[in-house]
């Protein structure tokens, strides 16, 4: 039931609109904002507060057949961080990687409404939507992996780019993702076919499959634009977490030329120095490319210190990280298409290499000139769980604060970066833009993102406080498509939230060069694999524009 | 005079005590005791639906009945004082526990004194499996503290533990000692099969004979110093160890290879 | 003196297709409390095929029809039931902190009847 | 008529264990209710359809052996759940994903244990894998590229007996064009299985000692020294154990599958966390994998099930509120044998016929309430039992193949009798109004995708 409301007196940020800070009633009826209500609403004093769009999440790992796995694996993580349920809502257990109800709840509390997961395989795609089921309060869609798909590789091979583009739509709809996802393109078969090995260099071919990460980065930006999909691929690049890693990442920047390409924590892509040896920050570099090309947007993967999980589609990378510890590890490879790798991890502030991640992703938010194009992530659980972002959020707004804290790290890789030279402050304004409205504008989500007529009405509300962690860390109210979830801090009623996905058109007789190829190399039926209309719950299909 | 909690009422179902402990009645009258809650399954009720709490807590708190065997949770998380016990008691005795000492009379159920830090739990009868030990998925167990138990304890004593002593008397369970880091095991009398499974680093040391895992190394039989020390300590504590067995001679072997071999196994073998 | 031997429930083929048909079905019940014993063991027990065992250990007991297999698919010592209401009444309940309880390898006294 | 009412159900999918194949294609008899083929299933998958029928004079819902409506029962079962201080769910491996997500409600509502036939299958595995993690697949991996199989403690030949053809043996796949040419296949137990003559090879291991060959595995695998005495000790010789080390170091893709040999036996989660081990040990020289065969049907996907909803896989006790594991205390076996819970609601499963004697005993004896397509012991004993239709057969639904793999069911006909999920949703409304009488707005999530309708009240 979704009511009719008015929300009076608020500062409203809405930088989509180019509304800063302006006192502004905001009017819902019908799950959407509206000029003028046609019934009387209820009005709500938020007078003295903040007013933004719901957050939106563009780079998370929340659900789906990986981070069931990561959630089996850490019991002790869980135990630590329980859920307790209300009348209203389920229980769960939190931890780096939270049950799927505490997911959403949390999510919620912070005033995210919308969340992405950012890696799910075509053969999971049916378990990462029953998982979204169960993750309350927000809209969600996943991007599905593709750079690895042996039959797309083959297409790409033979240079049948019409056909690629076709089994590229048809996979898309199959699975009903949102958009394509590129992780270490081309480097999956090195890691299961090769004794565990990697990929150097991007135009390197593999022998197997006969095509450079490079072709196939190229191939899919191609494609996926052609689609017109409201989001390009997501990719994550080769090379991630290597030192001297920074020129893959400008390469695959310029394999886009001025086409969409969205790269995703790319913190992590950001490192220059020897391979092998310690990383030392390129953020400078990066950020210059990403300054001049308007056709690039980034989410941070900022790492923050403590708990987190490594979970990631880039098996060979986990297991290089397994090798310091030697702890608990999964490497899941599925069939024809992806894998992954999954380990517990801690950030420590001690550490050379983790503070200075730390440091890279806070120069790379500072160095950025263009707030819409730089998207605020951890790439949960990966660089610490989104927990972390409203104390993310006060060091990028408060210098002073952001100083203590760099006192407290390696000073050696303090020296190595920008950091104490930079004095930027975040505004609220620019906080709204890399949290809401920005990653609303890069996943072309046109009702989400600002409170213009027609929007979505997922509306935080936040007390504005002088100490912006405690300020972000408990809005008072939290809208979510019109209803009231959380009021005075508390939740008033559940709500499963909307799955967003995508339809691009396709041309239906490349079914007849898929099924072929699934029915030698898969291990299910070809008839069982495509995701039917029974597992959507509400959903809303985001239009393709070619 | 302690403060004697003394049973009333058998549970019906398990019930978890975590609020005994030193720390949270410290300056609560008997009757803010009774009012302290349990949980008894799935409801919240109070200290004083299942005991009658009289007496004046001067560092000691006394459990008194015949149906503790189902109360749980005894010193969990507690950090100072004593509980002494008259009687049995049920799971996770003493968990998480940082200080202080809990003294059984009876026997006690599975997981005594997980992951404890600190502190020292004596159990006069028996104790159930994963005395000492990690709980699941976590990778250390108990960090420091003692455990000394009088008779016998069941299997995956001392699991994952970093730092510590676990003394038994009796006989212990299979996989002693495993995945240790580091710390004390002693047991008296017959080691279950596969001790030391994983162990990295810490010494078991066993007055019987026992067969050992493949990837332990005998390297010596001999009459370690130290052990004279430390068998004085454990006389201390209340075990029984006979002159010729404090004398030895031992065989030491090193494992696990699988891990780093620098864990140790001594067995008497005089 | 009845003689140790070590039980081994498992899987069987006819053990799953006759559990479709039902468990209070006669195929169920008899699949589920045959014996099969190393053909050897077997001579130098006196045993016989269709004879009635009675399998015991401190836990309980359970009378089974026994069975020969040949001496190189099943060890000396060694019986195997396909799992039923038998092998259950032989099975400890401790489970170690694991929520399993050792449902194979059980030390059984074995002992013909009748 | 017989005969003539007939239908194909194509691409359906079997849900007697977990290989879970959906290569089905089942002949319908409509008029008799009655699968009358079933295309590609093996000798427990002919059975498990050809044993199907509709006890349609069966009462759909019984309150202490009388038969009783199923409103009647829904809401004597949702009081006996409210009313219980320590109730347990069990069973749930042979349902629907769906079905599953209504089980761990109710638990969470009643504050009760819910545990799953994984505690006594692949339990100390999943204990395993939160101590070791594993490196594992899907099934199609080891089609594709495995060119060394090892099955150790298991039988599929008689448990799984398609696991061969279609996943790991004889599966012709991307690089192993050959099938069983192309890879070697090794079979390790205590007695020689029906599974053995599918191998290139057969080692067998003293009974108890599997724990120690792993471990010797281990050391051998990273150089290290072990006891010359390892053939007394296992009964199997140095050289042979050597010989299987190189060939788990030179292979391009191996596999390793692991039965209840190892999970049932002493050592229990040791045992299958000695052969993840040894499976992540080898990723050093080569790639390589391991993977529990699971058995029932869908027990992986209440593995998922339960995972996603609370953060862990089975064991789970809800009494404070929120979700807490620990196998030993919250597992079923466990709970009953100490006489520590006060009623029961046991779901696709028959824990009076195969738990041990002690939890039996308890059973007996506290209010039960059960879900189950037939007859069984516990349904005999339940003071509620409710007849509910068969996954797969009678229902749609998800299941979870043993490598995690999701499939969609194909219901072949209906049944009169509801689904479990239907029968579970009506006890979740039922407890939770019970237990939140001041609160019914609060259900505000729509119903899971199968239960669109209760079908059997028209």
């Amino acid at each position: 039931m979704t009511e009719c409301l008015q929300l009076a007196g608020g500062k409203v940020y809405d930088p989509a609109n180019n509304i800063d800070g302006d006192i502004k009633d905001i009017y819902i009826e019908q799950g959407r904002i509206v000029e003028t209500p046609s019934a009387t609403p209820r009005k709500i004093n938020v007078s003295g507060m903040a007013v933004m769009p719901g957050g939106v999440d563009i780079h998370c790992h929340i659900a789906g057949p990986k981070v069931n796995l990561a959630r089996k694996l850490q019991p002790e993580d869980h135990r630590l961080d329980p859920h307790p349920g209300t009348e209203q809502t389920r229980s769960g257990v939190g931890g780096s990687v939270p049950s799927t109800f505490a997911t959403g709840y949390r999510y919620a509390t912070l005033g995210y409404t919308t969340a992405m997961e950012a890696a799910v395989s075509p053969i999971g795609a049916r378990h990462a939507i029953e998982e979204f089921h169960d993750t309350p309060v927000i809209d969600k869609g996943f991007y599905v992996l593709l750079g690895n798909n042996i039959f797309l590789q083959q297409l790409l091979r033979e240079g049948r780019k019409e056909e690629f583009r076709h089994a590229v739509a048809w996979w898309i709809n199959a699975t009903k993702a949102y958009t394509t996802k590129l992780v270490n393109p081309g480097g999956d078969e090195p890691w299961k076919g090769k004794k565990n090995s990697r990929v150097g260099n991007i135009d390197e071919k593999s022998d197997v499959i006969e095509v450079s990460p490079r072709q196939v980065i190229d191939a899919f930006i191609g494609a996926v634009n052609e689609l017109g999909l409201p989001h390009p691929p997501h990719i994550h690049c080769n090379n991630l977490g290597h030192s001297g890693n920074f020129d893959t990442t400008l390469e695959t920047m310029k394999t886009a030329g001025d086409r969409r390409v969205h790269l995703a924590h790319i913190q992590f892509h950001s490192y220059g120095g020897e391979p092998g040896k310690n990383p030392k920050s390129a953020s400078r570099q990066i950020a210059e490319y990403v300054n001049s090309h308007p056709n690039i947007t980034c989410d941070v993967g900022q790492v923050m210190f403590g708990k987190s999980t490594i979970m990631t589609a880039d098996s060979a990378l986990a297991y290089t990280l397994r090798g310091f510890k030697k702890a608990k590890w999964v490497n899941a490879d599925t069939e024809c298409e992806s894998g992954c790798g999954i380990l517990p991890f801690s950030y420590q502030e001690h550490i050379y290499v983790h503070a200075l991640q730390w440091a890279i992703g806070l120069e790379l938010f500072l160095l950025s000139e263009d707030p819409w194009r730089i998207v605020l992530s951890t790439d949960h659980p990966n660089g610490g769980s989104f927990m972390n972002y409203p104390k993310l959020i006060r060091l990028l707004m408060d210098r002073e604060f952001r100083k203590e804290e760099i006192k407290r790290v390696n000073q050696k890789a303090v020296k190595r970066t920008l950091l104490n030279e930079l004095d930027r402050e975040y505004t609220l304004n620019e906080i709204a833009i890399i949290t809401r409205a920005g990653p609303a504008r890069a996943l072309g989500l046109k009702n989400k993102g600002h409170m213009g007529p027609g929007a979505d009405a997922d509306i935080t509300i936040y007390d504005e406080m002088e100490d912006k962690e405690a300020m972000f860390n408990a809005p008072r109210y939290v809208v979510k498509s019109g209803n009231l979830i959380i009021e005075n801090h508390e939740f008033r009623r559940d709500y499963t939230g909307k799955f967003l996905h995508t339809e691009p058109g396709y041309d239906a007789s490349i079914v007849d060069q898929v099924k072929p190829f699934f029915e030698n190399y898969y291990s299910i039926e070809f008839d069982n694999y495509a995701v039917d209309d029974s597992y959507l719950h509400d959903h809303e299909v985001i239009a393709s524009s070619p | 005079m302690p403060l004697l909690l003394k049973q009333i009422a058998p549970p019906e179902v398990p019930l978890e005590a975590d609020n005994i402990t030193p720390d949270r009645i410290t300056g609560q009258t008997p009757a803010g005791v009774e009012k302290l809650t349990v949980m008894h399954g799935n409801e919240t009720r109070r200290i004083g639906d299942f005991f009658r709490v009289t007496g004046q807590y001067d560092g000691v708190i006394n459990l008194q009945g015949d149906h503790l065997g189902r109360v749980k949770f005894i010193g969990a998380r507690m950090s100072r004082g004593v509980i002494r016990v008259d009687g049995d008691v049920g799971e996770h005795l003493g968990a998480g526990m940082s200080g202080g000492a809990i003294l059984i009379s009876g026997n006690a159920a599975d997981w005594v004194g997980p992951e404890m830090s600190g502190g020292r739990i004596e159990i006069r009868g028996n104790a159930g499996h994963m005395t000492g030990s990690a709980y699941r998925g976590a990778d250390m167990g108990m960090t420091g503290g003692e455990i000394i138990i009088h008779g016998n304890a069941r299997n995956e004593v001392g699991n994952a533990m970093r730092n510590g002593l676990i003394a038994i008397a009796g006989n212990s369970g299979d996989f002693t000692g495993v995945n240790m880091l580091a710390g004390s095991i002693f047991v008296s009398g017959e080691l279950g099969i596969r001790t030391g499974a994983g162990m990295k680093r810490g010494s078991v040391i066993s007055l019987k004979d026992a067969e050992l895992l493949p990837t332990f190394d005998y390297s010596c039989t001999y009459q370690p110093g130290y052990l004279t020390l430390y068998f004085r300590y454990l006389t201390g504590l209340g075990l029984e160890i006979d002159d010729e067995r404090v004398r030895g001679p031992y065989k030491r072997y090193c494992g696990d290879s699988v891990e780093m071999n620098r864990g140790e196994i001594l067995l008497y073998s005089g | 003196m009845p003689e140790t031997m070590l039980l081994v429930p498992g899987r069987s083929s006819k053990q799953g297709t006759s559990l479709n048909k039902g468990k209070f079905e006669d195929e169920y019940q008899e699949i589920t409390s045959l014996v099969e014993m190393n053909e050897e063991d077997m001579v130098r027990l006196g045993f016989n095929n269709g004879d009635k065992l009675r399998l015991k250990n401190p836990v309980g007991e359970t009378i089974v029809t026994c069975k020969s297999k040949k001496a190189t698919d099943l060890p000396h010592g060694m019986i195997f039931i396909a799992y039923g209401p038998g092998s259950s009444r032989l099975m400890e309940s401790d489970t170690a902190g694991s929520g399993m309880p050792l449902s194979k390898h059980l030390p059984v006294q074995v002992e013909k009847i009748g | 008529m017989s005969g003539e009412n007939v239908k194909i159900v194509e691409n359906a999918t079997c849900t007697f264990c977990g290989c879970v194949c959906d290569d089905m294609v089942l002949t319908v008899d409509l008029d008799q209710k009655r699968i009358t083929k079933a295309k590609n299933a093996c000798i427990l998958g002919r059975a498990w359809y050809a044993e199907h029928y509709i006890e349609e004079d069966a009462p759909a819902a019984m309150i202490d052996g009388k038969p009783a409506s199923i409103d009647e029962a829904v809401e004597e079962a949702a009081k006996t759940l409210v009313d219980a201080k320590f109730p347990i769910t069990y069973g749930l491996s042979d349902t629907t994903c769906e079905a599953q997500k209504q089980a761990v409600a109710i638990a969470d509502i009643i504050k009760g244990s819910i545990d799953t036939t994984t505690s006594v299958c692949h339990g100390p595995s999943g204990i395993a894998f939160q101590g070791v993690g594993e490196s594992t697949m899907t099934l199609g991996e080891v089609k594709n590229r495995a060119d060394l199989v090892i099955y150790w403690g298991g039988n599929p030949a008689e448990s799984h007996p398609r696991h061969f053809g279609r996943y790991a043996v004889t599966a012709k796949g991307m690089f192993t064009p050959r099938g069983k040419k192309d890879r070697t296949v090794v079979v390790v137990d205590v007695r020689k299985t029906p599974s053995v003559p599918a191998a290139n090879q057969f080692i067998q291991v003293k009974p108890g000692k599997d724990f120690e060959l792993l471990w010797a595995l281990r050391a051998l695998v990273k150089n290290r020294k072990i006891s010359p005495n390892i053939e007394e000790i296992t009964g199997v010789s140095l050289e042979t154990i050597q010989a299987l080390v190189d060939k788990m170091k030179n292979c391009r893709y191996g596999a390793l599958f692991f039965g209840m040999g190892l999970t049932m036996t002493r050592g229990r989660h040791f045992n299958s966390g000695a052969l993840i081990a040894l499976a992540t040990d080898l990723n050093e020289y080569t790639h390589f994998v391991a993977k529990p065969v699971r058995g029932h049907g869908n027990v992986t996907g209440a593995d998922n099930v339960m995972s996603w909803q609370t953060g862990y896989p089975f064991g789970v006790n809800f009494s404070r509120g929120f979700p807490r594991f620990n196998p030993g205390e919250f597992t079923t076996v466990d709970l009953l044998a100490k006489k520590d819970v006060d009623a029961a609601l046991i779901i696709a499963s028959d824990p009076a016929s195969n738990f041990p004697q002690a939890a039996i005993d308890h059973l007996a004896g506290i209010p039960v309430v059960s879900l189950d397509t037939k007859a069984t012991m516990t349904s005999k004993l339940a003071h509620v039992a409710f007849r509910t239709a068969t996954y797969g057969i009678n229902t749609a639904g998800t299941v979870y193949r043993m490598d995690d793999v999701p499939i969609t069911l194909r219901k072949a006909f209906d049944s009169p009798f509801p689904t479990d999920e239907e029968i579970l949703t009506a006890i979740k409304k039922r407890v939770r109004a019970l237990k939140f009488p001041k609160n019914q707005a609060g259900d505000k999530v729509p119903p899971g995708r199968a239960s669109q309708k209760e079908h059997w009240k028209h």
